[in-house]
Parts: structure tokens; C-alpha cells; sequence
């Protein structure tokens, strides 16, 4: 039995220097497709469909500028910005206070609630969007900031809720005992005590849900409009140019999406984890 | 809301169109009632593009006269009165593609109603309908032995054509022109000014009309017109008469028409000439858009689904899912009878075995 | 030293001492407030109608005002062959592609996991998290692009090594299991990111205990890994498997559902009916069906969850 | 009892069925250091908190100052709490959490330091009043803690288990510490713990908690020379306390190691004999009880030295100073004689653990 056959962090070096190598040949070939669609995006409009593909080229940021100067695309990259940013925090707000409710005082109930809010994403969301446009339309909620932040703050609960409860549960209650000892009131335990030691739950709260909701494109379609759509919409609504693909634009889209999310991948990693664990592993990646 | 009110109040708006296509296709709802819901925005109509720089190549002219005895032609004047059979023959003779040249391109793609309008001419050419518009019957109609013909054949460019000729549509029919890997393409003339780029110049390009079968042809109409939302408040329908007058000026058409590629329909900018001279698809597209000469197809609120069941079954037989043209058509005409009947447009009940049907 | 107790005090003693009043049963729930509101409106509210509008034909491009036409929408869609095909292809298509997502992503969670301070770490994995994260949109389309015989790179490379050119997405045989390798690529990601978690569960100790010990390999996962890493797992396994359930920009952009309806998933089908067709009853009854499986695979891993709780408990 | 700074009447608690505290009542009065000794998982936490007002009781009352305090927040009861864990603010600097009682009261830039200068030098922490708890070892955290407990001005305080835990040093250090603060405050300490150890060291006045009450309080001497009930023998004092079965007949104590005859009146039945390990000596003595011995296990506390012996039909514990080189000797030699005195041997009703009487004369 070779010793590199078990589950623990290896240390032996001809292992080590496989491993390294096996894994950052996958990272390259998981990135192939997206490195496509910046090379692309880099590349003289004229030559994208190129047989055999150009690799060697003068990369051009004028696909990049042109794609920003291309109608609203700027206005929807910043209000793609403006909805999800502003819901995200509003979302976590909120799942805060719910989150501590739920995690101190386990009112009624507690396991189905938590069951309802997560349940409510696994519902096919072509089957929600006929209600909410009705129902957007009766409270003049359509094509406006107030109405997607609404929905989007909506959105971003459950997972929230999930994550920073678990964070919530990680804090003793002695803090709070403590406080409440010292003759502090409710909020100040809350926010001064316990909050601020839920600081990466908050983080992995915010970044697990700002991915989603900087993803999301049919409420964004289906809500907004001219005013607030967003950039996945002004992605989908502007792939075609003339009738076909306009594969530059596509590209350099794609790639401005991808730089932040990257970025945010890099030094939040930790925390993409233990969003996605709600909050039952904290440890790094 | 009624365009009649619109033009009632507003009668500048209401302009005499080059056919009655154009107000058949774009206004009157429902057919033949003469009530007039929409503007005419872009009226398309069907044609091919052909590398004119291909067909004039003395060599090639001689390659093709040593091969089949007869005199290729280059010319407008001849090609927009050419034969399918003849139009294949040309394709054929330039199908290469172990040279990277595609004979010809169509579309057969299951997105939206692309594969049915490129299928129509053959069947609306060769005798096939559709369905009938007096009953709201499409069983027995559409699955008829000519409509099976024609899809037989129109399938069957499928050999001068890239083996993803089945994912076929507007887009991808642009790219492999304009990088000039097919000698000719079934396009919708409207998209004309994007038939070609640096790699095919415009003046490398001619377009023709739909060839003819046995002298016979009727297309499929595209484009698409201006409606207003019932549902406006009155500053909003203010704005929309507003846009609509702004786009009948002369002087946005002359934009529209000149500086975008844009194509003229009322009775007005097809006699003008400067029209026809900017660009070689607005002839065959004036000529297709002529009384009788292209054909829209069912004006119906179910559209969307009986278009939706007859891509699926279309497109499957061009992949090869479905095996014979014969149970394409089936299988469309039959659920189509079926969305008919239970919306209560026909009195004609589906076959009894729709529920079953696959593709 | 006990204190000398009056007659006043033995009778107060009777009586349980006054409940103060409970602030924080009142407060929990006023805490709740806001989320229980959001739910209410934005989730409540859009299920009960959809439920409603289930037992309705009702379609927009149709004059007719709804007809309540109880369980008629639920018995077409069971009828319906083609649909019930599109739910089977879903499932087929959700086992495949969640299969093979979790074991490469197993697999490749490991590699990253035993190489805990390879150079560029960091990096490596931020580049291998990238697919997951970009809009389906631009991804699918360039997938499109890439597979596409005549300009796509693949198609290039495949006849460059002396293949013949291949045309993934209209071959009616090839378009299905082209889905599940793009699916696969978009998604690995996920599930090994939720295997480094899961190892990260698992307290080093025991690790340690095990490797001193040269347990068998197998003994190794069965008896150490797989009791903490398994809910972790098991909820990677769960999210992926409803979010593959709910597939919709992957087929809607690169196949349309085709060739024919080969790829045709229904969600996808659900769209049309509901965007396309307008059949708001139809497609509320298709939605229901599908809130029903969702619900039934979430109340699945809680059960399994809550089984690990009260384990936990009694240990 | 006015006086008493905190006074517990008839506290019950049960959770489900199982009862938790019954009827548990004490007071203590103002500038007393009183340890509440018991065993763990007789309720010292639970009542911790009813104290505390983080529960409520089920029935019986807490009276602070000699007022009613029941149903009053906890934040409105005025005691001085340091938590069994640290519970010290993460994010806080140690300035910073123990000026946080002090915060909480509003209190001004100058009261604040003036307490955390008191308390610092009190517990020698003055030196890490700008670290974060984080860099603290858990002897400065519990300093911290005490410091912060300490730091809120009033007369009562409650010091749950602070030392639990902790090093054997560092807990005489701050057991020193802690009589020094309450001594130079002034004030009323309340201190909870399982160590009878610490309560030795500690207390002024001892309560002995067992069963869910108070078995027996006083003074520290004379609840320990004098228990009333098995149960002090059993929690205070350390080595435990040597238990032998036996029957109480016309008063006379029989077991299978000895029967002596003692002063008891009015019981006979099953009872246990309870001597401490210091009252068992070495030698022979004339008017005592004596047995012979072999030594089965020595056990080396530093100081002093715990013998389990051998005896007719159990085992005894024996407590010799390290440095008594004759005792040493003695117990290393095979032929072991030893004795009790009778007085020092207590006998307690088996049932109820009252204590009934000592022994007077050998049989």
C-alpha cells in the first residue's frame, strides 16, 4: 500500500508533483471554453470565425469598448450592479433578524419554515414568472428598481437564512446571556455582540447570492424593463445583430461578466464554500 | 387596439401598401374581415443569394458548360426566372466541400418558425396547403402526399449542405456565407445587407427570387408589424402615434431604406427608383412581395403552439429522429387539429390516436 | 439560618409565580416579520395561484375567460406522451449528467484536497470554479460555436488529429449526450467544490488516526470519510439533482430542444406553454407536478439530515 | 433577614418530569464570600440561572437586597455575573469588554477607566487591557472575565465555576486573587463550583447543594467538622471521604470492619459511617478504633501522599505529609496498624443522609 493512498493532505514530493500537475490540468481544461470566450473577445471582429482558428493575434479592446458603448449595455451593467447589490444587503438584513429568531428562539415551527424557504428555490422559475407579472402589474411594480429589489431581495432570503443560521448556531448563547446579564437590550446583543461574529457568514452570504442574482435573466426579462433590465438581459436581448450571432459582442459580454466573478472567486473563495454548505463547514478550501 | 381608429383619427398614417400581401399579412385580422389591428413595420419576403463573383469565373462558366452542355447563368434576368431543377444542377456544380464550399444553405433549424417558412414554398409550389382557413382543418390537409413531396425534397438539399444544415437558421446561414463557405443561401431578403462582409464583399453577391417549380411559386412571408398595446395609458399611445408618424417620413424610410438596408413596401417607395437602386435584394423583393406571390400562414392565437408541435416533428426528420416525411406531417397535422379543436376554431375532432403520438 | 417564613409568604408560595411576560415569543416572531412578509407575498402568494389557476383553462390568446375545469389540465399532461417522454428524458438526463458530475467532481475535490499548498492554489481553482459562475447564456452560445462542424474550434481539432467532423449538436444520437458533457463541465465544479467541503468536515484527527493505522483505502472512506462527509455530499447531490431538473438555458440556447425532440427537457416545455402558447392553466398543472418532485427531493435529504440530528442526539 | 444580600425561597425547577431543584432555599448575607459546593449535575448551573433571570422558576422566589426580583429582566437585577465560559467579546479589545458592563450603564469616559483601572490592578491585567481575546492564554481570559464581571459597580456577585478548567497554578493564583478582590471591594461574592478544593480555599460561608437543595450552610469550619448530612461529608473535602455500611442497633454502629457503640437517640436501621481521610491514623491508640492494614495503591499529590488500604471489609483512604519520613516508612512495611478516634467518626442515616450521631466507645 503506497502511502499517497489515504485521505489526509499529502506530503510525500513525487506525489505532490503529480497531484500539481493533475490538478492544474484540469483547472486549464475546465477554463479552456471560458479562455475561448476571452480570446475572443480580444480578437479583430473579422477574424472570430476564422478556420483555422487564430491564436496568434494583435488583441483589440475595441470588441470590449464597442460592447460597452452598444446601446444601454453600460446602463444595464450598472443597474445590474444597483438591484443586486442593494437586494443582497437588504436579503441578508433581513435573514439576519429571521436567522437569529430562528436560531435562539426556535419558535413553532422552526424545521418547517426553514424547509419552506428552501424549497421555495427548487420551483421551476418559468412556473413563478406568470404570477409575479401579474402581480407586478396590479401593484405598479413592473420596470421598477423598488419591484426587482423587492423580488430580488425575495430571492436571496432562503439561501441567507440557511447560511447564517448556521453561522448564528455557531455562536454561544452565553454571549447573549452575558449581554442580557449586563442589562444590554435585544438589539444590542444582536448587532453588537453577535453579528459581528458572523462576519464571514455575512460575507459567504452576500457572494454565494450576489453570483445568483447577478445570474438571474428571466425576472429580470420578465419584471423589468427598459429602465432596470440588467446585464444578463442586455446580453440575451442584443445576441443578434442583423439576424446573426455576433460573436464579438457575445464575447466581450461574457468577459466582463466573468473579470468580477473572478475576481470574487479569488479572494472570497473561502467563503463561495461555506456558502454553499450553509454554513456547516467553515474551514478553508 | 384597432389601427382603423388610429388611422380615423390620424389619416396621414394610413398608406397605400405596394400589394395587398403586405395589408393581408401585417393589418387584417381576422382574415378577410378587412379590420385593420396592425402598421406595416418590415415586410420580408424569401430569396436566394448566390456568389455572382462564382458565377461569372469564366472558368467556371466553361467548367460548367463542359459538364453539363448547358450555359451557366450570371445574370439577374435569367436567374429570377430559373427552375428548382436547374437552381440544384447550378448548386451541385459547386458544391465542394473538400474545398470548404458548400453548394447551398437553407433553413431547417426547430428555433421559432424557421424550418416551416423555408418548407413552404416547396409545398405551396407544388400544389400543397397548409391547412384550410373557411374550416380551421389541418388534418388530412397538411399530411397530404404533395406536402410530403415537397418536404422530401427540400430535405433533400440536405447533400450540398454542412452536416449541421438541420441547426440551420437566419444567423448561422449569415456566418457561412459571408465567410465564404457556401456558393448560395434560401435567405429572408431583408437580412440582405448582412449577406455579406470583408471576406464577401457586397458586389461579389447577387440575389435572386425563389426558383420556380414548373413554373409555379409561392413563398413564405417574414417580417413583422407595428401593433399598439390595448392597455396604454394615454401618454403612452400618444407616443405611439407619435413613433408611427415619425417612421413613415419620407425621411426616416430614406434612412431606413438607404443607410440601413431597409426595404421598401408602400406603393410610394416601390415606384421610387433611387429605392431600387440601393441594394440588389430590393428587386426580388418587390418581386416576391407582388400580388399572389408569397403567403403567410395561420393568423390564429394558437400559432405559437401549432407552430411549436410542427418544428419539433419538421426538424426531427430532417435530424433523422423522425424516419419518414409522412409521420412528420402525421404527427403535426394531427396535434395541430387537436390545439384546433379544443380552442374551439374547428368542429373536425383529432384522430382518435393523438394522444399517442410521438415523434 | 433559613429564613423565618410568615403566613403571608406560605400563601404567595401556593401560587405559581406570575409567567413574565413572554417578550421573547413575541419577539421572535416580530423578528421573522420582515422574512415571513417577503415569503408571503412573493412565494405564498404565487403558489396559491399557480395551484389555482392549475384547475383552469386558461389561455391568453384565447377571448374566452377562464373555465374552472378542475383536474382536466393534469389528466391532458399525464395523457400526453410526448410530455410524459420529456419528463422520463429529464429524469434519464438528470441521472446521467448528476453521475458523472459527482464522481469527477469527487475525483477532482480529492486531488485538490490531498494537494492542500500546491503553487497557485488559489488560482488554479479559480479558474476551474469559472464555469459555474458565467451566465449559461454566453457559455451555452460559445459551446454552440465550439461544437459547430464548420467553425467550431473542436470540429478543428478533431479532423487536425484526423477524425472526421462531427456534428454534436443536430445528430439526433450525439445532441442528448453532448448536452450532458456540457452540463457536466458547467457543473463538475459544483460537486468537487462540495467534496473539498465534505473532506473538510472530517476531523483531521481522525484522518491522522487512520493513515498511522494503513487502513485499506476503502476502509478509509467507508469508516472515516463517509460518515462526515456524507451529508455534505448528499446535499451537493441534492441541489444539483433539482437544479438539473430545472434545466432550461443549456437546451433552450444550444439545441432548442432538438434535434426533433431529442433534448427536448420540461422545463424547456414549460416554457413553451407558458411563454410561447400562453397556456397559463396547462403550464400552471405542469408546474405543480414539477414543485411536487422538487418538494419530494428536498423532504428526502431533510429526512436524512434530521436522521443524522437525532443520531447525533443520542450519542 | 432583611440584611441578606440575596435570599432564595423555595426555588423549583424541574424540566419535563424530571425534577431539577425542589424547594431550595438559602440567604446570604451582605460582605460574604459564600461558595456553593456540589457535585455536577445537581443543578448549579440551572439555579446559576434562575438566579440570573435567564429562566424562570417554576415556583419559590429570588430575593436581591431583600427585594422581589422574580420576574424583573436580568439586566434589571444588578448582579455582578462572571459566566462559567469566558464569554469575552471577540471583537472587543480587553479594554473593551471590561468596560462593557460599565457601557451598558451609560456610564462617563471617567467612570469607565477609573473601573477598569480598579479591576485591572486588582487582577494584574494592566498590562493586556489593548490585546484582543484572541491573544490572550486562558488564565488572562479568565482574569479578563473576572475583571469584567467585577468591573460593574454593585454589591453582589455571581461567579459561576470561573476557574473550571484550568492549570492547577494559575487556579491558586487566582483563587488568591479572587479572596483579595472580595475582601478590598467589600462586597457580597456568590460562588458556584463542583471543586471542593476551591470551596475550601475559598469560602467564608459554604453551602452544600446536593439532590436539588441546599443540604446544609455555614460557616466554612463548622460545616466541615461538624456535616449534618452525608452528602457535605461526600462533596466537601478532598480526598473524599472514607463511606462505610453498616446498621445502627440500640446504639451501637455495626459493620463488617468494626462496631463501636455511639451517642445516638431514637434511630436504628440502616447507616453509613462516614471518617475523613486526615481522622485515619497511623499506630495504635488506646480508646480508638484499630485495624489492621495493607496498603494496595500510594497515590503522590506533591504535598502529600493518599494511601488505599486494605482493611477488613473495605478499602481505606489515609492522608500522610510528604515530608513525614516516619509515616512514609511505616507504610512501606507489611505489618500496618491503624486508628480512628471515635469522635471523628460520624454516622448518618442511610436513607435520608441525616447525620445521627458519632461514636463514643469502643464495644
Amino acid at each position: 500500500m503506497s502511502r499517497s493512498l489515504n485521505f489526509k493532505p499529502s506530503n510525500d514530493r513525487a506525489t505532490k508533483i503529480t497531484l500539481t500537475f493533475a490538478c492544474w490540468t484540469t483547472a486549464i481544461l475546465f477554463f479552456l471554453p471560458i479562455a475561448w470566450i476571452i480570446a475572443t473577445a480580444l480578437k479583430p471582429k473579422n477574424t472570430v470565425l476564422d478556420i483555422p482558428p487564430k491564436v496568434l493575434f494583435v488583441p483589440t479592446l475595441q470588441n470590449l469598448i464597442d460592447a460597452l458603448s452598444f446601446s444601454n449595455t453600460l446602463s444595464y451593467f450598472i443597474n445590474s450592479i444597483i438591484y443586486s447589490s442593494i437586494a443582497v444587503l437588504l436579503a441578508i438584513l433581513v435573514s439576519f433578524l429571521a436567522a437569529y429568531s430562528f436560531s435562539r428562539f426556535k419558535p413553532a415551527g422552526t424545521d418547517f419554515l426553514m424547509f419552506l424557504l428552501l424549497s421555495t428555490r427548487f420551483v421551476p422559475a418559468a412556473a413563478f414568472v406568470i404570477p409575479f407579472f401579474q402581480l407586478f402589474n396590479i401593484l405598479k411594480l413592473k420596470d421598477s428598481f423598488l419591484g426587482l429589489i423587492i423580488f430580488y431581495t425575495m430571492f436571496s432570503i432562503p439561501f441567507s437564512v440557511w447560511i447564517l443560521k448556521g453561522f448564528i448556531d455557531g455562536v454561544s448563547t452565553k454571549f447573549d446571556e452575558t449581554g442580557l446579564v449586563y442589562g444590554a437590550k435585544r438589539p444590542h446583543i444582536m448587532f453588537k455582540l453577535v453579528l459581528p461574529q458572523v462576519r464571514s457568514g455575512l460575507v459567504a452570504a452576500f457572494v454565494f447570492n450576489i453570483i445568483f442574482v447577478w445570474n438571474e435573466f428571466l425576472f429580470n426579462f420578465q419584471l423589468g424593463g427598459l429602465k432596470t433590465y440588467g446585464i444578463p438581459v442586455g446580453l440575451f436581448t442584443s445576441i443578434t445583430k442583423g439576424g446573426q450571432v455576433d460573436w464579438s459582442f457575445v464575447a466581450s459580454i461574457g468577459t466582463l461578466y466573468v473579470l468580477p466573478l473572478a475576481l470574487v472567486i479569488y479572494f472570497f473563495q473561502r467563503y463561495l464554500l461555506v456558502g454553499l454548505t450553509f454554513g456547516t463547514v467553515r474551514g478553508e478550501v | 387596439m384597432k389601427a382603423d381608429d388610429v388611422f380615423a383619427a390620424n389619416p396621414e398614417l394610413d398608406i397605400e401598401p405596394f400589394s395587398s400581401l403586405v395589408k393581408n399579412t401585417y393589418q387584417v385580422y381576422p382574415d378577410g374581415s378587412g379590420i385593420r389591428w396592425g402598421f406595416p413595420q418590415m415586410p420580408d419576403t424569401q430569396g436566394v443569394f448566390l456568389r455572382k463573383d462564382m458565377l461569372e469565373d469564366p472558368k467556371e462558366q466553361a467548367a460548367f458548360k463542359q459538364k453539363t452542355g448547358k450555359d451557366l447563368p450570371s445574370t439577374y434576368e435569367v436567374l429570377s426566372n430559373i427552375e428548382f431543377d436547374d437552381l440544384v444542377e447550378i448548386i451541385e456544380f459547386f458544391h465542394r466541400p473538400a474545398k470548404g464550399m458548400y453548394g447551398t444553405a437553407l433553413m431547417y433549424s426547430k428555433e421559432y418558425d424557421f424550418f416551416s417558412c423555408a418548407y413552404y414554398p416547396f409545398a405551396y409550389s407544388t400544389g400543397g396547403k397548409i391547412w384550410d382557413p373557411e374550416t380551421n382543418n389541418v388534418y388530412g390537409i397538411l399530411n397530404s402526399p404533395e406536402n410530403e413531396k415537397a418536404m422530401e425534397q427540400f430535405v433533400g438539399l440536405k447533400k450540398y449542405q454542412p452536416a449541421n444544415f438541420a441547426a440551420f437558421g437566419i444567423g448561422d446561414m449569415i456566418d457561412l456565407f459571408t465567410q465564404g463557405k457556401a456558393f448560395s443561401a434560401w435567405q429572408w431578403l431583408a437580412v440582405g445587407k448582412f449577406m455579406s462582409s470583408d471576406k464577401v464583399p457586397a458586389d461579389k453577391v447577387i440575389s435572386i427570387p425563389l426558383p420556380k417549380w414548373k413554373g409555379n411559386l409561392i413563398g413564405a412571408m417574414g417580417g413583422q408589424p407595428w401593433v399598439i398595446n390595448a392597455f396604454n395609458d394615454d401618454d403612452h399611445m400618444r407616443v405611439a402615434v407619435d413613433v408611427l408618424k415619425w417612421w413613415y417620413t419620407k425621411e426616416t424610410q430614406d434612412k431606413f431604406i438607404k443607410e440601413n438596408g431597409g426595404l421598401p413596401w408602400s406603393a410610394e417607395g416601390a415606384a421610387n427608383p433611387e429605392y431600387l437602386e440601393v441594394a440588389h435584394y430590393v428587386k426580388p423583393f418587390l418581386y416576391m412581395l407582388e400580388e399572389g406571390r408569397s403567403q403567410d400562414f395561420w393568423h390564429l392565437p394558437e400559432y405559437a403552439e401549432m407552430l411549436a408541435v410542427q418544428q419539433a416533428a419538421f426538424n426531427g426528420y430532417a435530424t433523422g429522429q423522425v424516419k419518414t416525411a409522412k409521420e412528420a406531417l402525421e404527427y403535426a397535422a394531427a396535434k395541430q387539429q387537436q390545439i384546433l379543436y379544443k380552442a374551439g376554431r374547428t368542429e373536425t375532432p383529432p384522430p382518435d390516436n393523438v394522444d399517442s403520438l410521438k415523434i | 439560618m433559613v429564613s423565618q417564613t410568615s403566613a403571608k409568604f406560605e400563601e404567595s408560595l401556593k401560587e405559581r409565580p406570575k409567567k413574565r411576560p413572554d417578550k421573547n415569543r413575541k419577539l421572535s416572531w416580530l423578528l421573522l416579520a420582515p422574512v415571513l412578509a417577503f415569503f408571503a407575498l412573493l412565494n405564498v402568494l404565487p403558489t396559491l395561484w399557480m395551484l389555482g389557476l392549475s384547475f383552469y383553462d386558461y389561455t391568453l390568446t384565447s377571448y374566452k375567460a377562464p373555465t374552472f375545469t378542475g383536474l382536466t389540465n393534469y389528466s391532458d399532461f399525464v395523457k400526453n406522451e410526448q410530455l410524459s417522454a420529456s419528463v422520463s428524458r429529464t429524469f434519464i438526463f438528470l441521472i446521467l449528467a448528476v453521475i458523472a458530475q459527482t464522481l469527477l467532481g469527487i475525483l477532482i475535490g480529492v486531488f485538490f484536497w490531498k494537494n492542500d499548498k500546491m503553487p497557485g492554489r488559489r488560482l488554479a481553482l479559480t479558474l476551474f470554479f469559472t464555469p459555474m459562475v458565467v451566465t449559461p447564456i454566453a457559455t451555452a452560445l460559445f459551446w454552440k460555436l465550439m461544437l459547430d462542424p464548420t467553425f467550431g474550434v473542436v470540429n478543428y481539432m478533431l479532423t487536425s488529429l484526423g477524425f472526421s467532423r462531427t456534428d454534436f449538436l443536430t445528430s439526433s444520437t450525439l445532441a442528448f449526450p453532448t448536452l450532458i458533457v456540457v452540463d457536466t463541465w458547467m457543473w463538475t465544479p459544483f460537486m468537487a467544490l462540495m467534496t473539498l467541503a465534505a473532506l473538510g468536515s472530517v476531523p483531521k484527527a481522525e484522518l491522522e488516526a487512520a493513515a498511522i493505522d494503513r487502513l485499506p483505502i476503502w476502509r478509509q472512506i467507508t469508516s472515516v470519510i463517509w460518515p462526515h462527509a456524507k451529508f455534505i455530499l448528499m446535499l451537493g447531490i441534492l441541489l444539483r439533482s433539482i437544479d438539473a431538473f430545472k434545466t432550461m438555458d443549456l437546451t433552450y440556447i444550444m439545441t432548442n430542444g432538438g434535434p426533433g425532440d431529442t433534448t427536448e427537457l420540461i422545463a424547456l416545455s414549460l416554457y413553451r406553454f407558458a411563454f410561447k402558447s400562453f397556456k397559463l392553466g396547462y403550464s400552471s398543472a405542469v408546474s405543480v407536478f414539477l414543485l411536487f418532485i422538487a418538494i419530494a427531493l428536498t423532504a428526502i435529504y431533510l429526512y436524512i439530515l434530521n436522521a443524522k440530528k437525532k443520531a447525533e442526539q443520542t450519542e | 433577614m432583611t440584611n441578606s444580600s440575596l435570599e432564595i425561597r423555595e426555588l423549583s425547577k424541574s424540566y419535563g418530569s424530571k425534577p431539577i431543584l425542589s424547594k431550595l432555599s438559602f440567604a446570604i448575607p451582605s460582605d460574604d464570600f459564600a461558595v456553593i459546593c456540589g457535585k455536577p449535575g445537581n443543578g448549579k448551573s440551572v439555579l446559576v440561572r434562575l438566579i440570573m433571570g435567564l429562566e424562570e422558576a417554576d415556583s419559590g422566589k429570588v430575593l436581591v437586597r431583600g427585594e422581589d426580583v422574580t420576574n424583573s429582566e436580568p439586566g434589571s437585577r444588578n448582579i455582578g455575573y462572571i459566566p462559567q465560559t469566558f464569554a469575552l467579546v471577540p471583537h472587543f479589545s480587553v479594554q473593551k469588554n471590561i468596560e462593557y458592563p460599565l457601557e451598558l450603564l451609560n456610564a462617563s469616559k471617567e467612570e469607565k477607566a477609573e473601573a477598569v483601572e480598579r479591576v485591572a490592578e486588582l487582577l494584574k491585567i494592566t498590562d493586556l487591557l489593548a490585546k484582543k481575546p484572541e491573544q490572550l492564554s486562558g488564565g488572562q481570559k479568565q482574569r479578563v472575565a473576572i475583571a469584567r464581571g467585577l468591573a460593574k459597580p454593585t454589591d453582589v456577585y455571581l461567579l459561576d465555576d470561573p476557574l473550571v478548567g484550568l492549570d492547577f497554578k494559575l487556579r491558586e493564583r487566582l483563587i488568591d486573587d479572587l479572596r483579595v478582590s472580595q475582601e478590598k471591594l467589600g462586597v457580597t461574592f456568590l460562588y458556584v463550583t463542583s471543586d471542593s478544593l476551591e470551596a475550601l480555599q475559598l469560602a467564608k460561608t459554604v453551602l452544600v447543594l446536593a439532590n436539588g437543595t441546599i443540604v446544609q450552610q455555614g460557616p466554612l469550619a463548622d460545616v466541615y467538622d461538624n456535616p449534618t448530612n452525608i452528602s457535605t461529608l461526600d462533596t466537601l473535602g478532598f480526598p473524599e471521604a472514607n463511606l462505610i455500611s453498616g446498621e445502627v442497633k440500640n446504639s451501637v454502629f455495626e459493620s463488617s470492619t468494626f462496631s463501636i457503640k455511639t451517642n445516638i437517640k431514637g434511630y436504628s436501621g440502616p447507616a453509613v459511617a462516614g471518617i475523613r481521610p486526615e481522622s485515619v491514623l497511623l499506630g495504635k491508640s488506646p480508646d480508638a478504633v484499630v485495624l489492621k492494614a495493607q496498603v494496595t495503591l500510594m497515590e503522590n499529590l506533591g504535598s502529600e501522599i493518599v494511601s488505599y488500604l486494605k482493611v477488613p471489609g473495605t478499602m481505606l483512604k489515609l492522608v500522610v505529609s510528604r515530608t513525614d519520613n516516619e509515616a512514609i516508612k511505616a507504610l512501606n512495611s507489611n505489618e500496618l496498624s491503624i486508628f480512628m478516634k471515635l469522635p471523628s467518626i460520624k454516622i448518618f442515616n442511610k436513607q435520608s443522609g441525616q447525620w445521627v450521631g458519632n461514636g463514643v466507645s469502643l464495644v
